[in-house]
């Protein structure tokens, strides 16, 4: 899995300071980035052919924030809690992209079998607790893992990725309050889209930013520019250190936007032409990072363009392999319900 | 004359409107149940995940209202509307829901008459999307309404087709205790005749789908389309069966199905819920307690095995109770 | 029942300014919370009996809360959910008290035939939903009546009282959003007697003041003095204005302490006996009424004392009756379940 | 020799102690398990509602963690721990709170390792009290196993006694699977026989609590104690008992049940849980489809009426199953 973007925290990057970013590590920051808009963008395509079953919501236009947050992760160690929304989140968590692939296609060959599907992928060799059906249904875990991480003293850190819609559940403000009473190594990343399904954040929630109730619960509230990839690295970086630390938990708010519809299949007539335009034409954080990093002269277009077909190579052959898999033995429906029973 | 055709998922929005129409007091609660608040593009923009509620929002101004993602919020304030004079329809997304608001079903609309000594009316009816087959995974496909079964003082309806869908959905709109409504994920496709005006199919009272002498085969839901075509695979071997839709799970019509096991001697319950404590099961045992004499066979039960719904498609339809095996059942 | 308080919005207290209030109303404020401090300490005492079933919360010491708020309540119009120490909330919405001792003895004479009991008191007619068992169930239900009182235009508010332990409950924090969101007209009164159960709110809640998570709901959120009535009574009739007036909800905290233990049975070992000295000795909000109206000349000791006689009366007659009611009829097992089925 | 007796309360509290001392892992999560957080007072005030955690948070520093009132977010972190390799054992106080943290149970841990393609691990233990009789009302008494029995991926455990309770607590967290613990808030004052050292009770084994010929009666929970006593009444008229103890509803150990049942030809099924899809229609249903030709009777069961807990000693004294029940359906 060479053309898999490694975890990026491999490459130790701790220091929320972004512009130490080495060319390597952009260019693999840039890999993460394209290989999750690459990924997304071929299975809107796939999904039109009837190929792919079941719900599939798609992380294209949010790539900045999974990049920027998991380069402070390390595999392994720090665990992570996603939403429906997840594929970029494990990719940039360094998930074998195949099989993913694979999993979404319901194949013997996927990370779960062919038994989750896309709203329930995990890698939890890798501390990915899953993707989650269930609005709000990450956090209460991460404080979970979270305390596993400050009993045992493991240093790692417990990272909730949930969506602005998710931010009104109960389970999320519990998880906020506990978190801070249980003064636990969190995270709680809340990647405000602009829309649940089909509705406004500006109407569900009823206040300006999400951030803005982290003050009700003791802990820092954060805006970060979800476009710009350096501006998540840092922000992520300095949450994530104040909580490796034993500082305690941050609410970290993500502004950003998603560039295919709710899940495939969403027509988005809520949304205005105009407003999708402009989003796919200054909201592109892949648009911004190449910008940035050519125009400083940290990276030039042939590496990038070197990516562009590696990554597509990548996932050219995932999508091959995944059609290829084998679907799950008939025998795989009775097994793995309990260890033992 | 035939009356005309039309989808399970129209005959649903047809009731939701005629009961709207009859009675201001009914109004409809439930996430993106209309779509696009707060948004710059089109209001209504989706009237429902599958479209079930489209076109409610703008014919009912005032009446159709969105939520934030707060089920524990918004099926509480059903609750709490209903106890109020108001006949608030609630949609649960998908019943598998049940998992972040259960209190509001369990221990609010359920116990309020009980608790409050018969001073409380509580006219609730909660729609929600149950079942297999849309490859949905493990938390979007399940049946739950055997755990709504067993909690007193709810009703439970699972409709098996459009006419159903649509008489039962008045009848659970004008009833006057809490409803769970459930509609099954893989019929909203499904067409059948359904009368244009308004009409109520009463509580309590069991379908008798098909008369038939040698078996019955009682059949909730979904189940009771595939007991239809297991009877006609039957028929041709000379097993001539008798199919009965419940209709409503609780209360159930337990004399509707004595009466044709008494008649048949033989009874097989086909039920998509998980099989541990669910109708196939509750149905089943009651029969033996009242009838055992009656039967000159094992009672028989389908349903899917002990394991969460799989996502793959190969092993989803393994899952799902199949005509076959409703066929398997009767003839060993 | 003409010794039963009369619900004071009867009186038509509904101006927020307490200087406004006549001897009359005073003397009916002052038998109100006289009333639910003689039921709670009698009960206080026949539970040590062993008459008494269940579980029993008492109200006494947060009189001034319930007579405040309630002070601005129109019977049969405004709506009420309460939570597991109700026994206040009912007596100040004028609910018939012997019917509410019935009712905890178990007996057929009571509000819900003795098939409720203290945690599922209820009195419908009066717009009272009853007591809750389950922490943070009022909320919900709350938003559910104003939404009514809203469809309706019936001028109604609705009003839910729960304590700072259920501020940490997710159906709390979802309602003040769903609340806000759909801009009801509802007061959330959180009665913050610093315990839940045997854990202290400075431990709980997350951040100083349960009303600070207020702004994170675009809601106000007031502080006010719960050992003062005069105070409540202003804070809430603005609360409760401008929830009828359309302008949306309140968080209001009422700060306060309780005599007794969480549930009678408890000890209280979790308290220091300095400061439940103190607490009755200062936070006596029964004994600072009497002081301010008797000093300001509103009342005389005479009047005070002959309403302490007539509730004593009342109560003693409550419990006597209590007693000797009828058990319910074993048919009541079987009744009123469902209206039909 | 006589083993030392103690009560249900003790013996919970003895396997807790002897857990964690056996495995730094286990953990406790609970609302007032301790007590006294931020208070002035003492700490420990409380070592839960009802004393079963008692003198743990001294023992255990650190592992013994106090909650504000957050069932969502607590539970939720129990299962999220529990992945990582500690061994929750959370409290919910009263099963009827299930009804505000069910999804951690019912959407999360049962179904991780199925949908997670048999990689993930949940050793989870919930305690939680269920029952009636303590006057404590309709949202208080439940037992709710039912619900959990019936939903894959779960387990759940209902000890009979202060034997049953340390053995099969000891089990439950040792065990690497989400485990529901029951415990009848009327036990903990029995008092039994229980050996000091750790043992454990294994899982989908029976326990044959007394043994006879004529009519098997399966008991679940506290029902045992009153089929004991039902069984020495009608041992006087000449019918000789067998009595079950399923111990664990999931899994179920249907074969001593068959067994039995083969060797009576009569069966009666004692739940304190609502009647409509409970153990005893579900048991009995099992029952009859495996061992119908074995069945000389109609299975009987015997459950309370299909209404909430009611308040009032006497009518919650009708409501509960008696063991006059327990004879009349054994005679009738
Ligand atoms: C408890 C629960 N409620 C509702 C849903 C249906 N649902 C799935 S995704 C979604 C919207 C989530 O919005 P947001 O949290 O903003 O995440 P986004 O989709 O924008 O990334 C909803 C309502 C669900 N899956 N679970
Ligand atoms: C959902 C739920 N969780 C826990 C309990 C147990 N319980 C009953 S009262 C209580 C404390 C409530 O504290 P607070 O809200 O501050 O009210 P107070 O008792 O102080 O008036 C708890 C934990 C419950 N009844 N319901
Ligand atoms: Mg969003
Ligand atoms: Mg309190």
């Amino acid at each position: 899995m060479t053309q898999t973007p490694s975890n990026l925290a491999t490459l130790g990057l701790d220091a929320p300071d972004a512009s130490a970013l080495s060319s390597v590590q952009l260019l693999d920051v840039y890999r993460t980035m394209r290989t999750i808009r690459a990924f997304e963008d071929r299975l809107h395509r796939e999904f039109a052919t009837g190929d792919i079953p079941g719900f599939v919501h798609l992380y294209a236009g949010e790539e900045a924030s999974a990049a920027g947050v998991c380069a402070h992760l390390e595999s392994g160690l720090d665990t992570i809690a996603s939403n429906h929304r997840g594929h970029g989140h494990m990719i940039a968590h360094g998930v074998d992209v195949k099989a993913m692939m694979a999993e979404i296609y319901g194949k013997s060959t996927g990370l779960c079998h062919g038994k989750g599907g896309s709203m329930h992928i995990s890698d939890l060799s890798k501390g990915f607790l899953g993707a989650n059906g269930i609005v709000g249904g990450g956090p209460p875990l991460v404080c979970g893992t979270a305390l596993a991480h400050k009993i045992k003293g493991d240093g790692g850190v417990g990272v909730a990725f949930f969506g602005d819609g998710a931010s009104n559940e109960g389970a999320v403000m519990e998880s906020l309050n506990l978190a801070s009473v249980w003064n636990l190594p969190a995270v709680f990343v809340v990647e405000n889209n602009g829309y649940a399904e089909a509705t406004a954040a500006n109407w569900s929630v009823s206040v300006d930013n999400v951030s803005d109730r982290a003050a009700g619960f003791g802990m820092p509230g954060v805006i970060v520019d979800g476009t710009d990839f350096f501006a998540v690295y840092e922000a992520a970086g300095e949450a994530i250190r104040r909580a490796r630390e034993g500082g305690g938990p941050t609410l970290l708010e993500v502004k950003l936007t998603r560039f295919y519809g709710h899940f495939e299949g969403d027509q988005q007539t809520y949304r205005t032409r105009a407003e999708l335009k402009n989003a796919k034409a200054n909201m592109d954080c892949l648009k911004h990072f190449r910008r940035r990093v050519t125009e400083s002269g940290l990276l030039t277009e042939a590496q990038l363009a070197e990516v562009d077909t590696q990554t597509a190579q990548l996932i050219e052959e995932a999508v091959t392999e995944a059609k290829a898999a084998p679907v799950p033995d008939p025998a795989e429906l009775l097994t793995d319900v309990y260890v033992t029973y | 004359m035939a009356t005309r055709k039309i989808s399970y998922r129209e005959a649903i929005n047809e009731a939701l409107v005629q009961e709207m129409e009859r009675d201001s007091n009914v109004i409809l609660i439930g996430t993106d149940i209309a779509g696009g608040a707060g948004g710059e593009g089109k209001d209504d923009a989706w009237g429902g995940v599958l479209g079930v509620t489209k076109g409610l929002y703008g014919k009912f101004p005032g009446r159709v209202l969105d939520t934030p993602i707060s089920e524990t919020g918004y099926m509480g304030a059903a609750v709490g509307a209903a106890t109020q004079g108001l006949r608030p329809v609630a949609e649960l997304m998908f019943i598998d829901f049940a998992g972040v608001c259960l209190d509001s079903m369990l221990n609010q609309a359920a116990k309020f008459r009980y608790m409050f000594g018969g001073t409380a009316v509580t006219p609730l009816t909660v729609r929600a999307m149950y079942g297999a087959g849309l490859r949905a995974g493990a938390q979007h496909s399940q049946a739950l309404y055997p755990m709504f079964t067993h909690f007193p003082g709810l009703k439970v309806v699972v409709p098996s087709s459009p006419y159903e869908a649509k008489g039962l959905l008045a009848q659970s709109i004008r009833d006057d205790d809490p409803v769970l409504f459930f509609e099954h994920k893989l019929m909203y496709e499904v067409t059948g005749e359904v009368p244009e005006e308004s009409y109520t199919i009463p509580f309590g009272k069991a379908h008798v789908v098909r008369e038939g002498g040698d078996v019955t085969i009682v059949a909730i839901g979904r189940m009771v389309s595939l007991a239809e075509l297991a009877a006609t695979e039957l028929q041709a071997s000379g097993i001539s069966v008798e199919i009965i839709d419940p209709r409503t799970l609780s209360p159930l019509d337990l004399d509707t199905i004595l009466g044709s096991v008494n008649k048949t001697g033989r009874l097989v319950v086909v039920d998509e819920a998980s099989p541990r404590c669910n109708l196939a099961t509750d149905i089943s045992a009651q029969v033996v307690s009242e009838a055992f004499g009656d039967l000159l066979a094992p009672v028989k039960m389908v349903s899917p095995p002990h394991v969460p719904v799989p996502f793959a498609a190969s092993l989803e339809d393994l899952y799902m109770p199949s005509t076959q095996d409703i066929v398997n059942a009767v003839k060993t």
